[in-house]
């Protein structure tokens, strides 16, 4: 066990923040921490371009292999690259969902050919992509699929029905969705994994309007939309599969990255704390001390996370990982109401104030922090049942 | 000792919390909410003029219905519970209070009438702590003119200031001391600029004042320090039975979608951790209710010990202060998804619990100024 | 509503007081403060003499009709009771389940023959009384009874089984039991409630070591026991009524003067954190700020809940009586906690500087407050199933 | 950068829960707690000797094994997982780390070789912040004589105090400043006074110095100030670990009875309610963890930054000391009526989460020297 550096990864750690020194200027300045959750309506089409130029500099998908057009980086030299990024400020990918979740699982269940297709146009920031896997009846229960897909005479897949909390559909050009391919079939069983352009006739797309004013969710209508009948990802039926292998991989090195951003915004709580006097109140006090020791926390069970499991348990089923969302996003929760508190009257008024705002819009969106991605209820029950082998919630038959 | 409401403290509470069951439903909140004034003014004359709600704690010599603090209470944990929009509070929880605790006879004799009536509307700002006091006191200078007093300066964050007839201001003296004085809204030198806030339903304006002269001084001899102790705890109060009413609300919006909305095939109000958190939230509802209510009580007993009220006072703003918040905070927990929408009411609740928390001090600040009394 | 006293009450407050100063002094003096939960082992024969010389004074059973010994107060009279005794340190009361429980039982279930065979034993102090309701696999489950009783042919009952948490039974002269009449019967049918002497043969008394060290709890055996055939209240069959009937007397006006002795604990703390300076520790001062905050909660939950209410609901289904166990309990468990703190290392050591030693006692005995009289979770249940309408626990078929 | 233990450190916590699991189970605990000693001698001697536990993070050339804070910090986890009665903390997480850190080069080579072997026991106060440094060197002076230093004074709540061999006191000299001393337990003049303790597991005992000629000065020019924040740092970092350990176990035990305890026909380990309160204490304990492993890596890193450790280690064990005790806390709930009982073992941790939570300064101290670095 160790934390000290090797020469390379200093190196690399170099490269890293002296590229982002260089690029992110100019006329990408106005980006250094915007976009990020709670933000991502910020600059879309400019972020777009500083996708194409990470990709100009090979900083797009730094952990794929080689052969599908990334830079096959360990996993200590992903964090590295996920830490300096955010170090540097660097903003919201647009291109997130395409190289942190579809990019990889088509690396593991796509065709030749859909890797040909789709890996390319990723890793050259081409090519967004959103998720489609919620619905409004399925909140926490993600396998209650309602969405309907069946296959025409000619091949092409059609889907009808209705996908929620669907971030940046509206920015995108692609979405993936979980449909039910057999008809009758209950839960995880039955479902066909499908990407489909988003701009076409039986799409539709309405904004969810948060308490923060934005709209950086949406609901999308299936209405007859059709996916091409090469663009189904595994076989029908085994959707669920290839959409959990996908999920796994969102618990990755990228957290990282988010707990700089965290200690950004830690430092903007010390900065306001400092500014207005309430550096001096022992509460607020305290609550930093804590704020600090949780980001402490998240940076080593990060990397306890990330580093090979003795027992070769998988990463998901880790006890680090599996108390991991729970952890930041009540810690996160917490930092947004402590913001807050600091800011006080100052923080109630609607303001442009850069040493403001973005708390001001944490405060809000890290309300969500709780909720999506298995609420803390579900997180809960996982960390009982598969972390200390408490008997599983009953499920009424279906 | 008794702590049964009479019968017309019960009658009082039904009519408020008809009416605005009615009056004061999500989307007229909503609806309020956009406007420039913050409210909507045919509501506020409704209940200002035929309900006759301002007249509730104002003295029977001047023209009020003399009741006094626990009837107060029930109107506004109503107020609360639906987020009224309207200057009621500004007007009748605020400065009629602080007519009547910190004005001399003249002074009570000249608005309170007015403000019992429901035609005349007065704002001044949240001040808590003594230190805000004394900044504020600090940031606007009167200086005598002949029989006028002249105000220049500066008063931070009025609530409801849109629709103000008139605004109390504590002011330097240009000879030492503070006084307190009433300022008309329409005089020259009054200017009213408005303050964005994230909560919208009760909105804020700062006012600049640049060499007034209409401005009425309406203390007299001691009374602004003599009274500021009940003045503050009633405010407080006031404020304490709004968040009680708001926090019962987060409740009563979580325990009715939790009974609708099914995960896993069953109501997630049969989950038992969803129960348990519910009942935390009515545990801590009941509690405040009780410390509420018996406030009022004391605000009302023949005691009559303003530091042991204002100290009282200051630990159920506290205590109301994180109730609601956490409540607020359930409810959109529980809410799931939808609960951090701008279409669902969570929100609403959620945004008021955090502006509400540093009206009249913070918990941390109250809960200090308890510990000063217990502890030196 | 009013808090202000008549001149009644004014009289009848200072009528206690300058009883208590002059009757608990002398002999009785060291009783003061003493013999409350977590205490209830000190000066067992002194505090019984104690119990006779209220009731030399007419102290005792204040609440019961005159017809039956009592003194007939009011509500509001009862609570200036409660408050002046604890106000002025009236030891814990030996006689309190004779008094509070079972003398009202028999008042409201008993035949003419034992109301007068017991409550004049009571009203005097001559006859102590223990309960015995739990049992070691009905902890919250009262209901799931175990305990058998059968009927001889002389009438008489045989008890067999085993009761927990039954405190001063080896202080105590009688036991009521609740025990399963009907054999096959389940849950709260086929229960019988039989008054046993607790100094007979089939009767072992076996205490409980709390980890304290005390042992004011019991195990108590039952192998035989017999209670005479006129000493069953209620029919057989209907236990369960009489004991339900008597758990709700359990929350009465006794609510004030047991917050009067949480009052005397908090002015130990705050003498305790000025002598050792941790009085101007500014989290100490927050979390003494909020126990004082607590203590009227407590008074005007108490007060509330002892009025009448609006819709004639009954005690123990208004909002506040639904509460007050769990907010009571949680409130003074974190009391011992804060003692604790504001001791620091002086509080962890074994001491019988009066100063101290009930704040350690307090601390360790407070835990048992969120577990008896129905623990943390079945209270939750209760305020959330009874409070909130919410669905009940499933319940497996029996 | 990597994360994962090398699997000679897999191997040193093995071969420890083995142990520990078989040699200190509640049974031997209770025994112990019993003993005027405090602990089993026997024990203690085989974890000295035979398995050699003092050696492993004493340096080679004072015949230890060389390794440092990542299998101390293992052993101890297991240690406060079975409430090892012992010496251990004293001597080895204690007194060596003091001597190692704050000891000059004579002293090191006069101690460690001897505590490395398990050859002496050595003990002193658990001190945490610098102001119960100065009170404790306050309290004892020492004056030359010759070659010799004369002590007089008192030392409070020494652990393990009964079996030690040496006891390190902090002393003001009477030429100005402080020193560190090594004093024999068996010196003319030593008096001890033990003093019992709720938490039983750990005994302490008071230390009288009266006119004391052996004692053996120990720190050399600035050694004990420059040596303190690191010290201070590994002492807390090591009772972190041992309170995660127990922690650990205040789960295990509450998971193992929740899943056997039936109540209205269900495992009580069933229940919603019940699995979310384990959920969270396991939430927390692997939060600690990570902490706790990750400041032992820093420990151990060649940045060297003593102050940043310092920092680390000291919310560490705030985090350590709230993580024990409310998992203490759950641990006697979710047990129900037996939960506090003397039988069962949860109180055992309870009274050692009370105790240990001021050892080295209250949550609430040590929270307030991070802010002091954070804030100013």
């Amino acid at each position: 066990m160790r934390l000290d550096p090797t020469p390379e990864d200093e190196a690399f750690r170099e490269e890293i923040a002296s590229w982002m020194r260089k690029h992110l200027s100019g006329r990408f300045a106005e980006l250094k921490h915007r976009g990020g959750p709670g933000d991502e309506e910020a600059f879309p089409e400019l972020r777009k371009e500083w996708e194409r130029e990470l990709a100009a500099g090979d900083w797009t998908c730094v952990g794929w292999p080689e052969a599908h057009g990334g830079r096959a980086l360990s996993i200590e030299q992903q964090v590295i690259f996920h830490e300096e990024y955010a170090r540097a400020g660097g903003p919201g990918r647009m291109g997130h969902i395409g190289e942190g979740l579809i990019g990889p699982a088509l690396i593991k269940f796509g065709t030749a050919e859909q890797k040909q297709r789709f890996l390319p146009e990723i890793v050259a920031g081409r090519e967004f992509w959103a998720q489609g896997y919620s619905e409004p009846n399925a909140g926490s229960d993600l396998a209650n699929v309602q969405t309907r897909c069946w296959q025409e005479a000619d091949g092409s897949w059609r889907v009808q029905g209705q996908k929620i909390w669907t971030s940046l559909a509206h920015e995108s050009d692609w979405v993936f969705v979980l449909a039910r391919c057999e008809p009758g079939s209950k839960g995880n069983k039955g479902l066909a994994f499908l990407l489909l352009p988003l701009d076409q006739p039986g799409i539709e797309i309405r904004p969810i309007r948060q308490m923060s004013g934005g709209s950086e969710f949406n609901e999308v209508f299936f209405d007859g939309a059709v996916a091409q009948a090469e663009h189904i990802v595994g076989e029908p039926g085994d959707g669920w599969k290839v959409a959990m292998g996908l999920l796994e991989v969102e618990r990755g090195v990228s957290t990282l990255g988010q707990q700089m951003h965290f200690a950004y915004e830690l430092d903007l709580i010390i900065a306001a704390a400092k500014r207005n006097g309430r550096a001096s109140d022992p509460a607020i006090r305290t609550r930093i001390a804590d704020a600090w020791t949780g980001l402490r926390v998240m940076r080593y069970n990060a990397l306890r996370m990330l580093a090979p499991s003795e027992n070769g348990a998988e990463l998901g089923l880790k006890r680090e990982a599996l108390i991991y969302k729970y952890y930041w996003s009540n810690w996160h929760r917490d930092l947004g109401k402590l913001a807050m508190d600091v800011l006080g009257a100052e923080g109630d008024i609607v303001t442009d104030d850069p040493a403001i705002r973005p708390l001001q819009q944490m405060f809000f969106f890290s309300r969500a922090d709780t909720i999506y991605a298995g609420t803390n209820e579900i997180q809960l029950n996982l960390i009982a049942e598969r972390g200390l082998g408490m008997p599983r919630e009953p499920r009424p038959a279906n | 000792m008794s702590f049964a409401f009479t019968e017309d403290q019960v009658l009082i509470r039904e009519s408020a919390e008809n009416f605005l069951g009615d009056a004061s439903r999500s989307d007229a909140v909503r609806a309020a909410m956009e406007t420039t004034l913050g409210y909507d003014e045919s509501l506020w004359q409704r209940l200002a003029g035929e309900l006759g709600w301002c007249a509730t704690a104002i003295a029977e010599e001047y023209d009020g219905l003399g009741l006094g603090p626990v009837e107060l209470v029930l109107i506004q944990e109503q107020a609360g519970r639906r987020l009224l929009c309207a200057p009621f509070f500004s007007t009748v929880c605020m400065a009629a209070t602080a007519v009547q605790q910190l004005g001399g006879h003249v002074a009570q004799a000249r608005f309170l009438p007015q403000i019992a009536a429901g035609e005349l509307r007065m704002s001044l700002p949240m001040l808590g702590t003594s230190a805000q006091w004394d900044a504020a006191a600090a940031a606007v200078h009167a200086h005598p003119q002949g029989d006028d007093w002249v105000l220049d300066g500066g008063v931070a964050l009025l609530p409801d200031a849109a629709g103000a007839d008139w605004f109390l201001v504590c002011a330097t003296l240009s000879a030492g001391g503070r006084g307190l004085f009433a300022v008309p809204a329409a005089a020259a030198g009054v200017k009213l600029t408005s303050r964005q806030t994230w909560d919208a339903t009760r909105q804020f304006a700062d006012v600049q004042l640049s060499g007034v002269h209409d401005a009425v001084r309406i203390d007299t001899a001691d009374s602004l320090a003599d009274g500021l102790p009940r003045c503050a705890a009633l405010m407080r109060l006031y404020l304490a039975a709004e968040q009680l009413g708001a926090a019962q609300q987060c409740l009563d919006l979580t325990v009715e979608y939790a009974g609708g909305r099914k995960q896993f095939g069953r109501v997630i109000a049969g989950f038992q951790a969803v129960k348990h958190r519910c009942a935390e939230m009515m545990v801590k509802i009941e509690a405040l209710r009780s410390a509420v209510y018996g406030a009022a009580a004391l605000a009302v007993s023949e005691d009559g010990d303003s530091a042991a009220l204002a100290m009282e006072c200051a630990a159920i703003k506290a205590l109301a202060s994180d109730t609601f918040y956490s409540c607020a905070q359930e409810a959109i927990q529980l809410h799931g998804g939808v609960g951090f929408t701008w279409e669902y009411d969570p929100q609403l609740y959620f945004k008021r619990a955090q502006a509400s928390s540093h009206w009249f001090g913070s918990a941390d600040a109250l809960r200090g100024a308890v510990a000063d009394r217990l502890l030196g």
